[in-house]
C-alpha cells in the first residue's frame, strides 16, 4: 500500500530542528479534526438504527421495543451510559452489543449465532486493497442499532453500575486483561495506553488509567471512522486493538471483550458521553 | 511558481463554447448529463481542456478552504468560494488522484458561488479550484499533505 | 486485596450505595485469575496466522504482565539476563546492511496480523513509535526519538553490536520494554535487522543527516 | 433501496443554508476485495437541488467524492416553510429524492 511521506523533501535543510514544523503539523491535524466535526455520517447509521428498533424481524416477527437494556423494557434514553451491567435474566455482565444479542434471541427468535453474525459494517477489518481507501459497504443491523442507542445517551454522564459482585469480577478481570502481554510483538493494551501524551504516528493515545483520557476515549465511541468510511462500535474498537496487538481474533460479544469494556467504562466514570463521534 | 502553474494550465486547445463542451451548464434542469470525458482525464491540463477551456488564469478571487494536512486521505474537507462576478461554475481537481476531476458544480444566479464538500486524496497533492466566471476560467491552488496513520499498515 | 470485611458490613455498604469500585469487596485474586484464564480460553479464536497458541505467555511475558507498573529490581535483572542469552548475531559477522532498505522496513507496520499475508515479510513498525528522520513528520512517541542516533554514537563495532542486539531483543537491555523482541520472536530476519542497524548508524542515512 | 438523505435547510439572513448527507458507497472501482477481485465502481454522478421549481444547484461527481457524501451551499429566494428537493443519480441508474422544509433562522 502506498506510503505517503508527509512533507517529504519540502522542509528546508536549514531548519534547526523538527520542532517548529512538528508544531505546525500538530496544529494542522487539529484543524483537520475540527473541520470534520461540521458533519458526521454517523447520523445515517443512527437513522437506520432507530428504524431497526421498531421493525419486526426474525422468526417471531417481533420488534426490539420491549428489549431491556438495563433501565427497564423499552427504555433507550440513557441506557448506553449505564452499561455494561449485570443482568439477572442471563446472570451475566453484558455490554450493549451482547445485550442486543440476548434480545434478538429472546424477542425475535433468532438463533444466537445468527444474532451475532455480521456485527460490524464493512468487512470488519481493513481490506487488502490497491488504494488507501479501505473498507467495503456491508450493512450491519447491529452497528446501526448501536449508533442509535448510543446517540440516545449523548450529553449524559458515564455512570456504569459497580455494585453486583459479577460487575466487580468483570472489572478485575478486565484490568488483568489490560496488562496481559503476549504474542509475537509482546504487546498488551498497556503497551500503547499506559503513558500520558504518547502517539502512534500522529494519533494520540489515551492513557486508560487516567480518568480524563479514559473519559474522552470512552465518551467518543462509537465513532464514524473516516479512514474506513464506517461507523465503529466499542466492540469493534476492542476487536481491532486486539488484531493489531497480533493476538488471535477476539470473539464478538465474548466475556473478555465485555470485561475490557467494563474496565474502560469504569475508568471513564463521571465523563460526558459525546458519541457517536467522528474520527480519523 | 505562479508562472509555472499558468503554464501547466495552458492546454493549447482551441476555445470551445461552453454549451458545445456540454459540461458546465447552469440551466441543465435535471442534471442527468455526466461528462465522462472530463472525469476520465488524468492531468490538470487535460481536465481543463475537457471542461472547455484553452487555459485558466490564477486568481485571488478564488478561495480554497481546506486543512494543510489531512490526517486521512479518505475524507478531506474542502470548500471553494469565488469572489468573481457572474460565477457560473466551480470544479474541484486533485492533481495526483488516478482521475483528476473530482466534482463540478453549476451555480445558477441566486446561488452563492460557494460549495463545501469532502473528497478522497490518494496521496499528498495540489488541489485546484477551477471557476468559470463571465465565460472565463480562473483557478486557485493549494497543496494538501496526506499523512500515513495507524499502526498496522 | 482479599475481602476482609464481615459479610454484614459488606451488605450494609452495598445497600447504602457507598460501595463502589475499589472498595474492599473485590473478588479474590485467585477468583480473578481463574476468570481471566477462562476468558483467554473461550473468548479468542485462531484466525489465519494468528493462532490461539499466541496467548500462551513465555516467562518474560508472564512476569511483565504480573508486575506491570512496578517491576522489582530482581525480576527485571533476571529477565534481562535470560533475554541477553537469546541474541543471535549473523554468522557472516556483517551487522550493517543497506539503510535504504532499512527505511522501507521502518516505514512498514504490517506483519503477523491475521489480516496480513503470512508469507509477506513483516515491517519494523519503527515510525509508529519513534522519530527517525527529519523528513517523516508522521511518527509516534511511545519510544524515544532516534534522530541523529548514529551521529551521536558513531558506528564502532561495539555500537553496531549494541544496536543489532537491541532490535533483536529489546528486553535484554530493558526488561518489559514496550518494544517487540523483533529477532527473538521471529518477526524480522537477521538480514532485515542489519538494514535497520544501517538506517540508524550509516552517516548517509536520513537518521544522521 | 437507498437510504434517505439527511437534509438541513435553515435561513441565515436572507439566504437558505443547505447541508446534506447522502448514504452512498462512492466505490472507486480501483479497489480489490480480499480475494483479489476488483470491486466495481459505484458512485453518485449527478446531484440536483431544486426550490420552487427552479434548480438552485446541480453537480456532476466523480469517484473521488468521499463515501457518504456531504454537500453544503447557500441560495437566495427561499422562505421558512418552503421545500428544498434534492435528487441524486448514480452510475447504476439508482436514484433517490428527498425533501426538507426550510427552517427559520
Amino acid at each position: 500500500m502506498g506510503i505517503q511521506r508527509v512533507l517529504a523533501g519540502v522542509l528546508a535543510a536549514t531548519l534547526p530542528c523538527f520542532s517548529p514544523a512538528q508544531q505546525d503539523t500538530l496544529k494542522e491535524i487539529e484543524r483537520y479534526r475540527q473541520l470534520l466535526q461540521e458533519s458526521n455520517p454517523a447520523e445515517l447509521y443512527e437513522a437506520r438504527g432507530a428504524e431497526h428498533w421498531t421493525r419486526k424481524r426474525g422468526p417471531k416477527s417481533s420488534s426490539l421495543e420491549r428489549c431491556d437494556l438495563g433501565l427497564g423494557p423499552g427504555v433507550v434514553k440513557g441506557a448506553y451510559v449505564r452499561l455494561p451491567r449485570y443482568f439477572a435474566d442471563t446472570d451475566r455482565v453484558q455490554d450493549l452489543e451482547s445485550r442486543l444479542v440476548t434480545c434478538m434471541v429472546a424477542l425475535q427468535g433468532f438463533a444466537p449465532e445468527e444474532a451475532r453474525r455480521n456485527p460490524f459494517s464493512g468487512t470488519g477489518a481493513p481490506m487488502i486493497t490497491t488504494d488507501p481507501f479501505s473498507g467495503v459497504g456491508q450493512r450491519s443491523v447491529m452497528t446501526d442499532l448501536v449508533a442509535w442507542i448510543a446517540s440516545e445517551s449523548r450529553g449524559m454522564t458515564i455512570a456504569p453500575p459497580m455494585s453486583h459482585p459479577k460487575e466487580r469480577l468483570a472489572y478485575q478481570a478486565g484490568e488483568r486483561l489490560f496488562y496481559f502481554r503476549a504474542g509475537p510483538y509482546d504487546f498488551g493494551c498497556i503497551t500503547c495506553h499506559g503513558e500520558e501524551g504518547k502517539r502512534i504516528r500522529l494519533q494520540n493515545l489515551p492513557k486508560m488509567t487516567n480518568a480524563k483520557d479514559a473519559q474522552r476515549a470512552f465518551g467518543t465511541w462509537p465513532a464514524y471512522r473516516v479512514s474506513e468510511g464506517e461507523l465503529r462500535s466499542m466492540q469493534w474498537r476492542m476487536w481491532e486493538c486486539i488484531r493489531q496487538m497480533r493476538f488471535p481474533e477476539l470473539e464478538f460479544a465474548s466475556d473478555a471483550s465485555i470485561a475490557l469494556i467494563v474496565f474502560l467504562a469504569n475508568r471513564a466514570e463521571g465523563g460526558t458521553f459525546d458519541a457517536p463521534a467522528i474520527k480519523r | 511558481m505562479d508562472a509555472k502553474r499558468r503554464e501547466v494550465l495552458k492546454t493549447g486547445g482551441g476555445v470551445l463554447a461552453l454549451a458545445a463542451a456540454g459540461v458546465i451548464r447552469p440551466g441543465d434542469a435535471l442534471g442527468q448529463e455526466w461528462n465522462k470525458a472530463a472525469f476520465d482525464t488524468k492531468s490538470v491540463a487535460e481536465t481543463v481542456k475537457a471542461l472547455g477551456a484553452s487555459g485558466s488564469t490564477p486568481s485571488s478571487g478564488v478561495e480554497i478552504t481546506a486543512p494543510d494536512i489531512a490526517e486521512n486521505g479518505a475524507v478531506v474537507p474542502i470548500a471553494v468560494e469565488s469572489k468573481l462576478p457572474r460565477t457560473e461554475a466551480i470544479a474541484i481537481l486533485i492533481e495526483k488522484n488516478p482521475n483528476t476531476l473530482s466534482a463540478e458544480f453549476a451555480i445558477p444566479s441566486g446561488t452563492d458561488p460557494f460549495v463545501s464538500t469532502r473528497v478522497k486524496m490518494a496521496e499528498t497533492s495540489n488541489i485546484y479550484a477551477l471557476v468559470v466566471a463571465d465565460g472565463k476560467y480562473f483557478h486557485a491552488v493549494k497543496e494538501i499533505k496526506v499523512t500515513i496513520g495507524g499502526c498496522g499498515g | 486485596m482479599k475481602a476482609k470485611m464481615p459479610s454484614k458490613t459488606i451488605l450494609a455498604l452495598a445497600l447504602s450505595g457507598i460501595c463502589v469500585a475499589g472498595c474492599a469487596t473485590r473478588p479474590s485474586d485467585s477468583e480473578t485469575e481463574r476468570t481471566v484464564a477462562e476468558m483467554i480460553k473461550t473468548s479468542f479464536r485462531t484466525r489465519g496466522q494468528a493462532t490461539v497458541a499466541r496467548l500462551s505467555q513465555d516467562d518474560a511475558q508472564a512476569l511483565c504482565s504480573k508486575h506491570a507498573g512496578e517491576l522489582p529490581k530482581g525480576v527485571s535483572d533476571g529477565i534481562e539476563k535470560a533475554q541477553q542469552a537469546t541474541i543471535r548475531y549473523p554468522s557472516s559477522g556483517k551487522l550493517m546492511g543497506d539503510w535504504r532498505e532499512g527505511e522501507r522496513i521502518a516505514q512498514s507496520g504490517v506483519g503477523k496480523q491475521f489480516t496480513d499475508a503470512p508469507n509477506r515479510p513483516a515491517g519494523g513498525s519503527c515510525y509508529n513509535c519513534h522519530q527517525l528522520s527529519k523528513q517523516e513528520l508522521s511518527f509516534g512517541t511511545i519510544g524515544p526519538s532516534l534522530y541523529q542516533f548514529g551521529k551521536q554514537r558513531g558506528a564502532s563495532e561495539a555500537i553496531q553490536k549494541y544496536t543489532y542486539g537491541k532490535i533483536y531483543n529489546a528486553e535484554a537491555f530493558s526488561a518489559c520494554s514496550n518494544m517487540p523482541r523483533f529477532g527473538h520472536n521471529g518477526v524480522l530476519t537477521e538480514e532485515q535487522i542489519t538494514h535497520l542497524v544501517a538506517l540508524l548508524l550509516d552517516p548517509d542515512s536520513p537518521v544522521n543527516r | 433501496m437507498a437510504d434517505p438523505m439527511r437534509i438541513r435547510a435553515n435561513m441565515t439572513g436572507d439566504k437558505v443554508e443547505v447541508k446534506v448527507l447522502m448514504a452512498h458507497e462512492m466505490e472507486t472501482g480501483l479497489r480489490k476485495d480480499a480475494s483479489g477481485n476488483a470491486i466495481p465502481a459505484h458512485f453518485i454522478r449527478n446531484v440536483t437541488v431544486t426550490h420552487g421549481g427552479k434548480t438552485v444547484l446541480s453537480a456532476q461527481w466523480g469517484t473521488s467524492v468521499s463515501r457518504n457524501p456531504f454537500l453544503h451551499f447557500r441560495f437566495k429566494g427561499g422562505k421558512p416553510g418552503e421545500k428544498v428537493t434534492i435528487t441524486w443519480l448514480d452510475n447504476r441508474g439508482e436514484k433517490r429524492t428527498d425533501e426538507a422544509v426550510i427552517a427559520g433562522g
